[in-house]
């Protein structure tokens, strides 16, 4: 007999505190068996940010360092140009990343920082209750959007791997999602192929993760994954954006 | 056709489906006769002969409560 | 008179929400009232729970550590509060999620197997209207009769078939509490 | 109605068509409530990318005249002191809330008073003041909102109203208010110059003496301020041996305790400051030719108590009780001024 | 005879603080011709940055607003948010718009907030003596970059042209240069177009303009000139980055 | 060599090696000075795309158990309160340079001291205090920024210096210093968990009972530094019936003043508070027992006078002579003392 | 072929030269014999008659300084 | 001893490098010196001015309201600081920007037509050599021939040919000097 699945070591044996469902827990194996896979547990440097991923420290069995709302790159940088060995990596929401930290990606982005950002849409503020994101669809309620996002009061959602893939210090930048194995395996092979591109020290590596929020979007954890396929996907292209060559 | 033995760390359920969705051999269905510590019916598997230890379960599982091994 | 009442569970057992229809149903029936949420722990998958204060006159304070009564839907709750409980005091337990008795035996525990009776109208959501509607017929901080006046009022914008399976579910409430406390 | 909503209510009828704003922890009802009202009443609600462009966002509105507002909480409210600043030099009456949470850092979301040293010696930089209200129920929470556009644009000033986050979340049944909306100048705003000379919003002074000046106009604002607008309610003090001091909720706290000891005989009474900043300094000056001691009683670990010390004077001995995290229950206190009490024989 | 040149209306009769050949007292020219032609000086909101053109407030006549260092776009936001039917234009150096307010700048853009802003790019900071802008060209020597600017040290120069076109919310963007009359002329043009952009409520305009600054240049004012059009104009090609139809 | 030059070379030799910032007038030539040297000795020069960046790349930097720095003035020191805020909760040493200007809002670059309050009294949210140093030579810029890494790693605080404008700017001649430098456990530090359990950095703390706890061991943290680093400089105090008290830069001008009036036969003498957070009140105490009179002399509308309050408790009046844009020159401080002197019969 | 006539604001003049550089026609020299307020020898005409009104030197200046007038 | 001069001119004059130039001169000679540059109005454009304080033991204050000795290059400058000078106070002027005599009667104005003079080195920019030249045969704070001495180590890292000139301006400034004052 030989083990198909079991949970990786890079994560401690805290039970996560997500709703039901919610497949922020997906992206958190994900990323804990490509740092088990590539033995980076002992060199990682983890970021965290504020969002309900804001807990992650407890569940990433590495050091872990708990960022201001939307300043884990900054943090990160501050980090990775102390101990250009290790591994940084940062663990961010819509909200966190795409909008209070919009700075912060822009420039660490700019700046070819080498870091691996773990980036979770799902479109919404989860952790406060549900407010609209900058990656809000049109036409989504949210408890700020109560009629529907429109485009003449909010804009439009951003679309950030498009937007990080201009830069020239952005190294690999890639959009997965997370609502079916295929697309989970696809997710772990670009999360994978990030830190590669951190490891060969080849500058700032991006991947943005489509992602569910059941309870906020007052869905079954089945009928978010319908959504993320039916309306997410079709507004945010799956792919990859950018890959440096050498 | 291989074979796969499943366990659960049924504390962690949180009932959410996910596994029984995606799991190609309806392996598996939460269990409504029990109730875990977090108030939810966990899941179990009601013919486990029938799993053939392809771990979609485990890949989908946001909890990690479902260990699979494979002959 | 000034009666505090705390209800305590999982974020997701609708306890807010169970406190929030005493305060609408004790505003009906003209008394002063605060609801004041424990927002504070309460984070995904947490616990949550909201202490209501009921009074003829104004409220002087709207917290207290000792309330007089608690409604708790699970074990951790129970283990929080039983302590805390004024002398003499009473607490209604969710016996499905609560496999335990009392520690102290200068309070009273009443117990009601809410997660079996929910099942009953195959939506689980319903549970904590079972147990309100036990407190009540209990109690008597609000009479069952006012609180079923205000229901259209407090569910405002539900649709009809969910008030009533709220109201059928309030209803087999009192009627346990009537046939076993 | 939940405390938040009552505030934001209390804004629409005080004329407040503007919210700008970034969520946070226990503010957001705040935001959600403008959200869904504005749209029908023809408000403006943007949500900003963060809490420094929601301020900046102020900045601007504010500029054009208009009653606008924004909230948000610790945190929050520390990324907005650069624009604070600003908006207290150029003069622009604007509403900040500040639905207060526990830190330093990321902290909790539970209540406290942590925030007072920021909101009344000013968190950001420069010689400034805002005018900070601080409501204890429900209805205080609308009745101060309406009050506070109304300082704000007598005094041309920033007026922040600083709640725990206990108040923004609790439910009370309250009245609704008419508001009364006095018209201040707006000659100054920045509205295009249409037959008139250009008006500017600005808060650049290079030469020494432009800036001395400015400060000095500033200052006598200040002064004319605390000259008029200070508040405080005054519960049992007359004959009150020992005299608690507590704002917000806290003082509604207190008041219980000082009721509970009242009937056990012992002589203690209350003083609630209202205004934060200016702080009622004179009140608890005279309170202190008669009371013994003082105690202050906070949700941190002491701040307001230096403002009492300041207005007392050394004249009889200020103590403190408070902690953060947990808000002080009425029992504790109580117990504490029982303690006070047996050991100075009140 | 007629008057070929002379002073616009929209500027006030103050003498220009900027240093001698600053082209910035070129773009303000050019800002305030458009304005008169087009009638707007008494409906005209403008936002100065902090930066050398901290004090525009002084020289453009019509109703102007100063602004905290980089928060131009969210004051601009909330005045034209309350006033529609005024023109509102922020005036935003490169360390203003680039730098501290990228994250602005991204939203207002993303918002289609319908303002008009005029970006001078000048690769440097001039106001506060010379340091390293987002926009500063590789190898070029500033006092934080008294070695010449490394990618390893700090990236890549930031393209906002470029990056801004990404989203949608963005209606007009060009970039332009003022360093010989025709490129003054089509700088103009670009302005007009911008600010009839606002006007027809398309959303977001800005025209970046690449700009001098012979003083932290060390240069005089001709070979600062001779310097933007060989090495930053090849860097940071001229040209309309977005045109949205009707 | 200039005050700021000064202050960035003190940090290198208290083995400072890297630098995170964002250029501000009067501030630049630190992030100039570590720009030319860093990179010949290895260090570590980041500019930051902002304030709010560069104080959150000194928080992960400093996690890593580095010596590390950032300097600023005004505006963007207001920007730096929620990072400040969040380094004091989790314990981080490290220092942050004010070289302040006049405020409020973009104000001028002229010095000023009216960042008073925001450093001492904690401009960001929640219950925290930073040790402040207030250096009065170009020389104690070196020196001082010495001590503060010491201080930093000690009771693993932030710690900032404050200095006015002028003393950043101006030059004056030095002696080096050879730094001995302690080495403090560093067990703490996120730098890979090779051979131990995890290390986390962290400020959130969800639980009530976990926040009090925080907050507590904080404040026991401020009380010990209280207990051992208040620092102050007396002068001609004893025999003194006015006291005059400043600071800084401001603190050397007094004491001109001062020789100049003792030669006019006036008892004066001149108190400087060379920590600022936390404030050398004892030694205030203990002259007022002699003192007849204070006199607060501050580059702003009066701040540090609180304080000087607080410590007197009543005693003895305490007065206040300050101005901002223009910095007070010995002779109008003269003046003020004579005409006090005059007025009490001194 | 036409004729300009120019005028200068010579305070404003801080000497740039820019307006030298680009007139077509050599029309334009600083006044080496005066300094303005500023300290700067301003803007002047050496061969007003070649002046062909084109306005360049206007386009070019940063301070405006020039006024043209064409026939 | 404790001196104290003021220099003030346009931005782009060289005021700040003339006082620091005094510094290292004076630093040389083993004095206390300290150099306090107005950086406050110093905008694009502005005036700038700086203070230099020179003392045999160590300097009380190292600002003034009211200066000995002020050298200004401009007549705004003249205007600010000539009311504010020490009563027999000494101003240096250069009297091709500065177009009119001193007010007060009780200092004393030294002229010095510094652009005439600069146009013969064939650059502007040394101005402010000639006049230091000048105002130190004057006053002799620090002797020439010491100031000279330490030329190379003031400029190190300038090109010899500009350190010449600047050299030939400096002396062209003490000859002035010596002939007309
Ligand atoms: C400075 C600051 N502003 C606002 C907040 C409140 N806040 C916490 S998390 C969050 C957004 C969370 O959304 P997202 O980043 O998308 O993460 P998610 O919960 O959706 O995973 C906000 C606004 C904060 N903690 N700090
Ligand atoms: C919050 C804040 N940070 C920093 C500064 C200092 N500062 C003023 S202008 C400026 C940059 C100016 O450069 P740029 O925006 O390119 O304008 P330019 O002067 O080049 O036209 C800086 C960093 C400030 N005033 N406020
Ligand atoms: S709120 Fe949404 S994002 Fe947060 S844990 Fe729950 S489902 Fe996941
Ligand atoms: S391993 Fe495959 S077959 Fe077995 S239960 Fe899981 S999904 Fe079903
Ligand atoms: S996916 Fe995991 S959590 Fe969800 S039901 Fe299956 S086992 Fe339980
Ligand atoms: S410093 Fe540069 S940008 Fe500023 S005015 Fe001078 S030349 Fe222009
Ligand atoms: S108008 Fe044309 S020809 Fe006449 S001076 Fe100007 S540039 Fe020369
Ligand atoms: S361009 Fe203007 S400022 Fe420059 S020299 Fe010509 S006239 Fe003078
Ligand atoms: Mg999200
Ligand atoms: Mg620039």
């Amino acid at each position: 007999m030989r083990i198909v699945a079991k949970r990786p070591h890079s994560l401690t044996e805290e039970k996560f505190h997500y709703c039901p469902g919610c497949t922020h827990g997906i992206i958190h194996r994900l990323l804990a068996e490509c740092i088990d896979e590539l033995e980076l547990r002992e060199e990682t440097i983890g970021i965290c940010p504020v969002g309900c991923a804001v807990l992650a420290y407890k569940y990433f069995n590495c050091d872990m360092i708990e960022a201001a709302h939307g300043r884990a790159p900054a943090v990160a940088t501050g980090v990775k140009r102390l101990l250009p060995e290790n591994m940084v990596f940062t663990y961010q929401g819509d909200g966190d990343l795409a909008s209070i930290g919009m700075g912060e990606i822009v420039h660490a982005s700019a700046r070819g920082e080498n870091i691996t950002v773990i980036f979770v849409n799902n479109t919404i503020y989860g952790m406060t209750g549900g407010q609209m994101a900058p990656t809000t669809l049109i036409g989504q309620k949210t408890s700020t959007s109560p009629y529907g996002r429109s485009v003449e009061q909010a804009g439009y959602p951003v679309k950030m791997a498009e937007l990080l893939a201009q830069n020239e210090g952005s190294a690999y930048i890639a959009r997965t999602a997370v609502n079916n194995p295929a697309n989970i395996m696809r997710t772990k092979r670009s999360i994978k192929k990030a830190i590669n591109t951190q490891q060969n020290k080849k500058g700032f590596s991006l991947v943005e993760i489509l992602s569910t929020c059941p309870t906020n979007w007052g869905m079954s954890p089945l009928e978010a994954l319908k959504r993320l396929e039916n309306e997410m996907i079709p507004y945010y292209p799956l792919g990859e954006y950018k890959v440096k060559g050498d | 056709m291989a074979k796969g033995r499943l366990s659960f760390h049924i504390e962690f359920c949180k009932a959410c489906e996910l596994c029984i969705e995606f799991c190609p051999d309806g392996v598996l269905a939460l269990d409504k006769d029990y109730i875990n510590t977090s108030g939810y019916h966990p899941i179990s598997a009601i013919n486990p002969e029938k799993c053939n230890g392809c771990g979609i379960c485990a890949l989908m599982c946001p909890d990690m409560v479902i260990e699979v091994e494979r002959e | 008179m000034e009666e505090q009442v705390l209800f305590a569970g999982f974020g997701g057992q609708g306890v807010l929400s169970m406190g929030q229809f005493l305060t609408h149903a004790a505003l009906g029936a003209g008394k002063h009232v605060s609801w004041v949420p424990s927002y504070g722990a309460e984070m995904r998958g947490g616990t949550a729970n909201c202490l209501v204060t009921i009074a003829d006159e104004e409220i002087s304070s709207p917290l207290t550590e000792n309330p007089k009564m608690a409604v708790v839907l699970n074990r951790p709750s129970l283990d929080k509060f039983e302590p805390k409980l004024q002398a003499n005091g009473t607490i209604v337990v969710n016996s499905n999620l609560v496999d335990r008795e009392a520690i102290r035996d200068d309070i009273t525990m009443l117990k009601l197997p809410v997660n079996d009776l929910a099942s009953r109208f195959g939506n689980p959501r319903v549970a904590n209207m079972i147990l309100l509607g036990a407190y009540l017929e209990k109690t008597k901080i609000v009479g069952v009769e006012e609180a079923l006046n205000h229901f259209e009022a407090i569910f405002q914008g539900k649709k009809p078939e969910i008030i009533n399976t709220n109201k059928k579910a309030f209803l087999a409430g009192v009627e346990y509490a009537r046939q076993n406390w | 109605m939940k405390g938040n909503e009552a505030l934001a209510e209390g804004a629409i009828k005080a004329g407040c068509l503007a919210y700008f704003g970034y969520p946070i922890t226990p503010s957001s009802e705040i935001a959600e409530y403008m959200a869904r009202k504005y749209p029908k009443i023809g408000g403006t609600f943007v949500q900003a990318e963060s809490e420094l462009a929601a301020i900046n966002m102020v900045y601007g509105a504010a500029s054009t005249g208009a009653r606008v507002m924004t909230a948000s909480s610790g945190p929050g409210i520390s990324l907005k002191q650069e624009g604070i600043s600003f908006i207290a030099e150029a003069e622009l009456p604007c509403l900040i809330v500040n639905v207060s949470r526990g830190g330093p850092g990321l902290g909790g979301i539970q209540p406290a008073q942590s925030d007072y040293f920021q909101a009344t010696r000013g968190g950001g930089h420069g010689d400034y003041h805002i005018l900070v209200l601080a409501p204890a129920s429900v209805q205080e929470m609308m009745d101060y909102a309406i009050l506070a556009f109304d300082l704000a644009d007598r005094y041309r000033i920033p007026v922040m109203i600083m709640a725990e986050g206990t108040l923004g979340q609790m439910m009370e049944p309250i009245i609704e208010r008419e508001s009364v909306i006095n018209d201040y100048d707006r000659s100054w705003a920045t509205t295009g110059c249409k037959g008139r000379d250009p008006n500017i919003i600005n808060t650049l002074h290079l030469l020494p003496e432009e800036l001395e000046n400015r400060n000095i106009i500033l200052h006598d604002k200040y002064n004319l301020i605390k000259a008029k607008e200070k508040r405080a309610e005054l519960f049992m003090v007359d004959d009150a041996d020992l005299v608690l001091v507590a704002f917000g909720l806290m003082s509604r706290i207190c008041k219980k305790a000082v009721m509970d000891v009242r009937e056990k005989g012992k002589k203690v009474g209350l003083i609630r400051p209202i205004t934060l900043w200016p702080f009622p300094d004179e009140d608890i000056r005279k309170v202190s030719d008669t009371a013994k001691l003082f105690l202050s009683v906070e949700i941190n670990m002491g701040q307001m108590i230096e403002d009492i010390k300041l207005a007392v004077n050394g004249q009889v001995p200020v103590e403190f009780y408070g902690r953060i995290g947990l808000t002080p229950n009425p029992e504790e206190i109580t117990q504490e001024i029982l303690k006070i009490a047996e050991r100075e024989g009140f």
